[in-house]
């Protein structure tokens, strides 16, 4: 696969067209139906999440959020190739592989509601929290892959990272790292065309994102990133490479921001209408929406039977997380150390005074 | 301040060939914070751009450009994400006029927003002044007005030296004030005593101005005379206005967001030592973030200082 | 000192198959300084190994090891270099535990060498402990001694937390001492008082130690007598300690290497000054270097303290 | 030249032999006799300074110092094509380009002896101070290239890194950098095969270093640096590409380092004497040596000759060093900022004091 679709031609790898065609009958993966339909249900849960998530944001429900929408099919072939006992090294654009992981909707709010708790994911093992500074979190990953090799387990580690990111070193010395050590680390640039406001023709020269893998002797592909058969058997054949001691492995899943950067972004001020109609042609959802109702699996009665379970389920853990316990003060001291300094607990001590000082002072007013 | 800010930029922008502006989403968008909004458009994209998702490339590129004669003002997002262009600044831009014996100088202006109370994600709120103003070879100020950061940001480009330029988000929109049109310079390095006091000397600076002003109104009330300098300048420090109030009030409270321990802080108290030891009639004292990270929003309240934390020390302090 | 840290790390090797030793160089080289010496050929090169030239990957493959289960204590060549990793440090190694409510930890040990004297180029002599101090969710150590290197490093390695161990490297080889064979420990974040004295505390740690014990002959010759405290942790500070020891003597002076400015010394200082105040007979003092960069062999003996300008400041401090 | 000689396939391009002789006469540069005679000595010139300064060195008088011998080509190719007016950014292995660029030995030498007044070159336009922090001086060059670009200059940026520096993210930034903003830079990689006891295979999994050149998108080669009609070739088109806009190039320069790091090291820790001697036949000045003295320009009676005078002339620069004043106190605080802070002066006062008390105390005893 990785020499059919090399980087060094610019092609990619897709199966399905536009309009949900199977174009690529050699490499279209088996997976049995049920499955195939509940990995579109949890797309469309993912999608249906995140519009709600914009749409509470507008309500100053939450914080700032990247919306994901567009996006789900990288998610989905990830989260359907990835187990439980494999590692997930997210940037914090990955809502829909995060969840596959096992985080619940209820801790991403959380987080993006400014809680810290909503890293702490109860469910989710071998899940790092989401991680902001760009393309750091992909040395993490190179490490990651060591501790495996060295310990003779039998995982992956998933690293993201958008395309913007291939910009920053980190980029490079991960990508090398795990070069140089050979090790299960499957690295997938979502390159969704855009760092905020910056084109990928502004972050680099290259021809295109994958083959930066030659710089690191590394096996690359790029592929249809809004091709949910496309992603997966290529997250497939990644996987089964780097358990045989052949990783790392760099994918550019070629995609598009649907949406804002976040939600205090807005994409008119650096994008045409034209080119968000283009690749609404695309559209992840719409095209695994077409095969399965072509093949009789999916129809948009059961589509609209079933958003409003998602909806309510969606605001059911929105609420929850709303209604989480305020913060308590402890909070603020107790995670940074295992052995927590002499001066921090007296800092905090300090801060109990001033409050009982403060609730006498905000009584006497 | 982001108008005044952004009217520096343009005067300078105008008035020397040489002043370029760069950094992530700063030309098309006009940056995150709108901060350089329709320069590219004035300016041209030789002048104003994007670059590539890169802080050390972007502040290593400046080095570059202002070695060969430019003067680069670069932007960097968000106070969390200078650290991958630390190398950069620690290792070149604040030596080479130094390391070359002055052959070399790298007239570099870094902006970049810093500082808690937005609400924002992780790396979002920080203030790490100290490990900059720990730096040698490097200057660092951070306004507090827009009257301030007007001047003070064009005095920067017009320096040869690389400056810090600090940007207390938290007040970008909040502070209305007439700023005066035209070319005008604050002298960096220069404190500014912004109320005359008896009692105390409350220090303070960029987004902290404004939360000592209030915590005055409350010690006023309180029969207390607060004297208040805005430093302006992390490094250098005006030692001698600090000197002089603290000689006045004999007593001092230095009040910062960053955490307590290393913090800007303890460096003005010993100031104060150094300078009026037998003037001192209370330890100088220190308001400052906890020694931890700046908590999510929802526990970021407990870690900023406010009026009454503030008020809370300049009792204690007074009544030592 | 060289030889006790590859005691340590050998002991730890041997015993604990989760920690990893890896840098440039530090595998069949065995380190610049000497310090892995035959680890490698002793534990394999999956265990003690060298890496590719880049210091952010360092600490990032560190901090994903740890997560992962492993200890990992890794090298940075000299104290200069550690900059292109500051961001792995300062926005996750130190922050990870935090970050994810405490699910995930990073035990790891970076050492490095640090401190001037030993006549090297640029980068090599620099004393930036202060910046690593002013960290959050960092602890930073320094040993004086064989004996102290060996028991910190091995506390180091089996604490929870992100360490950065600091090496004097001017006395890595300079000073003979016995060192315990087998494990010991010394508890990291405790000073420790190395002379009994009535007329003045002098603070100071790492290469400083050795010069102020020198300076404390110089006065105890003139009739003063020097409370001495190796401080051996950065960050937290031993206020404990300090506190007793400046209400003895009523006096405090810190001696450190790097610059003036935000350096250890003020935060020293202001210590003194939250817990004695009231027993103050001078100012808290401090012997630093200037806000300059290190300079180059020929004038490093300007910048450098030395027992006659620790000496100057006691004597200064004492007849205030 | 850049498409015959692809890093994809792994091709090095080289003009000579091991001997001297012409094997690519297609590549072969146009030189006149009377400057390539010219070239051969001042590579000569600054392997005997390099030998000379390692037995200084020995003697105690001078401090660490990492010798050159061994890449002499490779400072030679770029010497003879670097002009006045274009830009040196050297790393610390460049004793050959930084003489050609107008540096004195004597500044080389007093900046060994640790003194940074050798880092202000009096003669040496647009040349930058050594850089000691591995590949960050790359970014520096990709600024100077867009300054470059911007002032509409007919200029060049010369850039040196060695391999171990392609493992840095600064590399990266920069290659990538310069390849965004198409600008008249030249990389050269020093590839000495160790970045001090690691072996160029620990720091990447690549095929060869050159091939980095296509995460970029910019022209890549990789040259045989032992051979100097290659390595001028080589660069000489590598000036006139970036003249004409084509820039930025990455070339791969294949030498190695014949003596130790620096003075501190001993490269017989890690590696062998086979591999030492193998490289021997390919050492540069043997042959350059062998074809000059084929065609008659250069004779061992002319190098024997010539040899004592530039040992006197090494001499004599070396004791100038030596007897460069004193490092002047003023000197530690004086170049740091353009406006010097007041506090800094008072520091400098306090220091004036402290020397006054200093001097009555040391006569007292
Ligand atoms: C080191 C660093 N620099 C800057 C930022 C600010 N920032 C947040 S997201 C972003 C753009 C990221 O673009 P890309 O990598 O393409 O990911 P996307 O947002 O498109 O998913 C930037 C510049 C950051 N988070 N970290
Ligand atoms: C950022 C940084 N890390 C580490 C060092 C220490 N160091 C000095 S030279 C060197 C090896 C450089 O190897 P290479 O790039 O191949 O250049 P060479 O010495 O072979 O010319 C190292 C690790 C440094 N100078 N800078
Ligand atoms: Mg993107
Ligand atoms: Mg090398």
């Amino acid at each position: 696969m990785f020499k059919e679709y090399t980087p060094l031609k610019n092609k990619i790898f897709q199966v399905i067209d536009n309009d949900g065609k199977v174009i690529n009958t050699k490499w279209m993966p088996e997976i049995d139906s049920e499955r195939l339909v509940k990995i579109y249900k949890d797309m469309l849960f993912a999608r249906t999440a995140d519009l709600q998530i914009v749409s509470y944001q507008r309500q100053g429900r939450i914080y700032t959020y990247p919306p994901n929408y567009g996006q789900e099919a990288i998610a989905a072939g990830v989260g359907a190739v990835i187990k439980d006992h494999d590692w997930m090294v997210p940037a914090f654009r990955e809502l829909g592989t995060m969840l596959a992981k096992g985080v619940t909707l209820k801790e991403m709010f959380l987080y993006f509601m400014g809680n810290e708790e909503g890293s702490n994911f109860k469910n989710a093992n071998f899940t790092l929290p989401i991680s902001v500074p760009i393309a750091s979190q992909l040395i993490h990953a190179a490490g990651i892959g060591y501790a495996i090799k060295y310990n003779k387990e039998k995982k992956v580690a998933y690293a993201f990272v958008g395309d913007g990111g291939t910009s920053e070193g980190d980029f490079h010395e991960a990508v090398n790292f795990a070069g140089v050590w050979k090790v299960p680390v499957v690295f997938i640039i979502q390159n969704n065309q855009y760092g905020i406001s910056t084109p990928t023709s502004v972050q680099t020269a290259s021809e295109n994102l994958a083959i930066k893998s030659v710089a690191y002797g590394v096996k690359g592909i790029m592929v249809d990133g809004n091709d949910f058969f496309a992603m997966y058997r290529v997250v497939e054949e990644a996987a089964k490479l780097c358990l045989n001691g052949e990783g790392p492995i760099l994918i550019e899943a070629v995609t598009y921001r649907k949406g804002a950067h976040t939600t205090s972004d807005d994409p008119s001020k650096y994008r045409t209408k034209e080119e968000e109609d283009a690749w609404e042609e695309k559209d992840p959802m719409k095209r695994l929406k077409a095969y399965l109702i072509d093949k009789g699996l999916w129809s948009e009665k059961e589509e609209e039977k079933i958003l409003p379970q998602f909806k309510v389920e969606i605001d059911r853990q929105f609420i929850e997380a709303e209604n989480h316990p305020p913060y308590p003060k402890e909070d603020v001291f107790k995670h940074l150390y295992a052995e927590m300094p002499d001066d921090l607990k007296e800092q905090e001590k300090q801060y109990d005074r001033y409050l009982q000082w403060k609730s006498g002072k905000v009584k006497q007013q | 301040m982001v108008n005044a800010i952004n009217d520096a930029l343009d005067l300078k922008l105008a008035e020397d060939k040489t002043v370029i502006v760069y950094g992530q989403d700063v030309g098309v968008e006009g940056g995150v914070f709108r901060v350089t909004e329709g320069l590219q458009k004035k300016y041209g994209v030789q002048r104003v751009f994007d670059s590539p998702l890169a802080e050390s490339g972007i502040v290593g590129t400046a080095i570059g450009m202002a070695v060969a004669g430019l003067r680069p003002v670069v932007e960097m997002q968000f106070c969390g994400f200078i650290y991958p262009a630390f190398n950069q600044i620690i290792s070149h831009a604040s030596r080479m006029r130094n390391r070359s014996r002055g052959k070399y100088e790298t007239p570099i202006v870094i902006r970049m927003p810093y500082g808690g109370g937005i609400n924002a994600l992780e790396h979002h709120s920080e203030s790490m002044e100290t490990i900059f103003g720990h730096i040698p070879g490097l200057k660092v100020v951070v306004p507090s007005t827009p009257h301030d950061a007007k001047g003070m940001l064009i005095a920067a480009i017009e320096s040869n030296d690389t400056i810090l330029f600090m940007e207390p988000k938290r007040i970008y929109r909040a502070i209305k004030q007439e700023v005066a049109e035209g070319k005008f310079t604050i002298p960096l390095g220069k404190a500014n005593v912004i109320a005359q006091g008896t009692d105390v000397t409350v220090v303070a600076y960029g987004a902290m101005v404004r939360e000592v002003q209030k915590a005055a109104v409350m010690a006023k009330e309180a029969g207390i005379s607060v004297e208040i300098i805005d430093l302006r300048s992390i490094y250098p420090i005006d030692r001698e206005t600090i000197a002089k109030s603290v000689k006045k009030t004999g007593r001092i409270i230095t009040v910062t967001e960053g955490p307590k321990t290393y913090g800007v802080g303890s460096e003005i108290s010993q100031i104060a030592l150094e300078e009026a030891f037998l003037h001192l009639e209370a330890p100088p004292a220190r308001v400052s973030g906890f020694d931890v990270i700046v908590p999510l929003p929802k526990g970021e309240h407990h870690y900023m200082q406010d009026p009454y934390k503030i008020f809370y020390e300049i009792e204690r302090t007074v009544k030592y």
